[in-house]
């Protein structure tokens, strides 16, 4: 069975260490602050200038200068510190963030990654996902395994214009965890359910198959 | 109060000289911390042929999704600008030119604008149609892009609270793009909520000198929000 | 109190790891805000072949000059090197090597380091042997250098207060190069003068986010005064 | 005769405009802070992070904290803010000070400036001035106009290492106030009771003199 929303978030949550500093996209990656596990803290990076965003405010909490990347109102934890978008961007951009965690459209074998524009369609920009996926070395891109209608998007090489070129790792979708090495994509997990043979008919890129590839624990 | 009162009386005196096609760097994230009052004055006034360099392009009637309404922008230089079908409207009809800039990229050009620096090297972008005609440069393996600094005709921007030398605290995330925008500008005028006596506020707390503020301005603020979330107690 | 506590109890701790021959930046401007203790327990480890990226060397006997008795600095990268009698002795009998390097140009270095820019052009040092063999641009009719970036093994620097999670605050001019010097250090360790819970310092007051904080440690300060000027009353 | 030390320090805070923001290096320059004129504000940028220092404190209001870019302990003024030294230098480089005043051993008439090292002797470091020299767009440098054995300090070309190149508009010698323009020194004011001749005498670079060059009000 493919995995769930809520599932893909709780096995993105299982990649947090204690003390890790990170910044959750839009979407799924936002749930997974949801599955932190015990005994692990987690910080919460928003690139707007926030360093320790909290859950959403009470309707009597709510502050317009209070929001996260998303635009949402948001609360800030114990401990948490504001700065400018340069301060932000250089904590991004300098590998300062320890784990980010962000949506795609598309991921190819060489690690490139394309997450904000499908021409043709309308342009809303890429925001602040090409300084996230250039500043991070811990990247994990959550995604689909394939389109409603079957077509792979884990590519041998991307067709959308990119958000960023050799600098992803490791992507969870929701069929599989693979990582990515030598311009090919190596099976690390597979969701409850599915068979090998399923992930690689849909997994368009090189893919590589250890002799073991156990199933996710979510 | 003499050579450093910042403070002017009216949003008119605040953007004189505000010319038709002048560049103009607007700081906020969103409508958060977007200097509301100033583009409301940029509305009234009627400047046209504009070129503004700010995160967001506001929503449609809010922000500077006004100055879309009587087509006042030539061109808008932003991370990001969805949420506005005004704006996708002048873009796709080619009344209104887009240049998508990284937020992060966008930052560090107003930075690099208001600090001397005019051109740095940053992997982001690097390999996707932002590093197109850039020149490429590889340190310790990895690859990286040349941007310029931009500086602005004027700078708009907000800020909570501020002294008569324009010395100004931000409050929150309300201070995402202000300061580098304010720095960047040749001439920057700053909206504030609070103007207090000069020696109220804290040197060390002060989080952009008066030095980079040209003209000052108390107002009311509507603060629109966005995306209102909020939990159940 | 677990993942971002970022307190140990001993100056060793604070410094374990750190080798012969590293990089270690150091924070402050003349004897001020420097990391006095982190340097005496760099002389008491030891610790041999360092390049030190500071923009003072100390005086004699007082802060970095501490670590040239014992030969300990094979490098200094510095704006500015008077006041210290056993360096130039150490400079003049090819012990010690030192790259002058602008105050500005240093601070713009270690922000770059940090912050992801591994070169920025700059105009300081154009046409001065500070810019022999460094590529030349122009840009709108003047000369630019281009400037690499610059990190360390470890950085040591001085705040004034900070929370057990790293978030700092800095007194009055004390502040100088610390912040940028502990965001371009691989290993960060900052003493402090007081340690307070977190969630005492406003979010907003915070000068510098324990994300670049590795090591925090609490100590005592001599705060040496290199020139003590007074007037009378 | 000659300008006294505080009678070139007078000179330079003529130039003191209201709401001006001043870097005075250290020497000469630093004394023109006590002849500001009557009703003219300036605020004095002090590179090590202060913008707003005041005069040295009482005894008991000295703080090791609070010092100069000469290390001296110093107060602050009323509205004064403290910074990092990126901020400062940001500041600097950014073209933010107004009016630079800093001293020099030589000058030359393309606008060049040598004042950090003299070959052979000690090597000390440029400090902040190159980043000033470089930044500023009003820069007036303070220097005796000829060495005590009469070599001229205004020259057709440095002979030490340089400050900065081609930077300098304005030099104020203890006998003359100097524009250069178009690679040539331009006399515009005479030391009271200096004459022209005296002055071309001990100017090595070419000097242009206008029909009416007047005395200095000092």
């Amino acid at each position: 069975m493919a995995l769930t929303r809520e599932q893909l978030a709780q096995r993105v949550a299982q990649e947090f260490k204690d003390g890790y500093y990170v910044n959750l996209g839009i979407g799924i990656p936002t749930l997974a602050a949801n599955y932190v596990p015990e005994g692990v803290q987690v910080m919460l990076q928003s690139e707007n200038g926030l360093l320790g965003m909290g859950q959403f405010p009470l309707e009597e909490e709510v502050d317009a200068d209070l929001i996260n990347a998303g635009k949402q109102t948001v609360t800030m934890v114990t401990g948490a510190s504001i700065f400018s978008s340069a301060e932000s961007f250089g904590m991004i951009r300098g590998g300062h963030v320890d784990l980010t965690v962000l949506g795609a459209f598309e991921v190819d074998c060489q690690g490139s990654i394309a997450s904000y524009m499908i021409p043709g369609k309308l342009i809303k920009g890429m925001g602040g996902a090409m300084d996230l996926v250039a500043g991070a070395d811990n990247i994990i891109v959550t995604m689909t395994h394939a389109s409603k209608t079957g077509q792979s998007k884990l590519l041998a090489e991307c067709t959308l214009p990119l958000t960023g070129k050799g600098c992803i790792k490791r992507v969870l979708t929701d069929l599989a965890l693979l990582d990515i090495e030598d311009g090919k994509f190596i099976l690390r997990e597979r969701a409850p359910g599915v068979t090998v043979e399923e992930i690689a008919k849909l997994t368009e890129g090189e893919l590589v198959i250890p002799d073991n590839v156990p199933e996710m624990a979510v | 109060m003499a050579g450093f009162d910042k403070v002017v009386n009216s949003y008119e005196e605040a953007l004189d000289g505000l010319e038709d096609n002048m560049t103009v760097i607007a700081g906020g994230f969103g409508l958060c911390g977007i200097p509301e009052n100033l583009i409301k004055e940029i509305k009234r006034k009627g400047t046209t042929g504009l070129t503004i360099a700010s995160n967001n392009a506001g929503v449609d009637g809010k922000g500077l999704g006004l100055l879309l309404e009587e087509k006042q922008i030539k061109k808008m230089i932003a991370s990001y600008v969805g949420e506005n079908a005004l704006f996708m409207e002048q873009l796709l009809s080619g009344e209104l030119e887009v240049e998508l800039t990284p937020q992060g990229t966008l930052a560090e050009k107003m930075r690099a604008g208001g600090a001397g620096i005019p051109a740095f090297f940053t992997a982001t972008g690097y390999g996707t149609p932002v590093g197109e005609d850039k020149e490429v440069r590889e340190y310790n393996g990895r690859h990286y892009i040349l941007e310029e600094a931009l500086q602005g005709d004027f700078t708009i921007a907000k800020a909570w609270k501020a002294d008569r030398f324009g010395n100004l605290m931000f409050r929150k995330t309300a201070r995402n793009f202000n300061p580098m925008a304010i720095t960047a500008g040749k001439i920057a005028v700053v909206e504030v909520e609070e103007i207090v006596e000069v020696g109220t506020l804290d040197p060390d707390e002060i989080h952009l000198p008066g030095i980079y503020v040209n003209r000052l301005i108390q107002g009311t603020f509507v603060k629109d929000i966005e995306q209102r979330t909020v939990r159940q107690a």
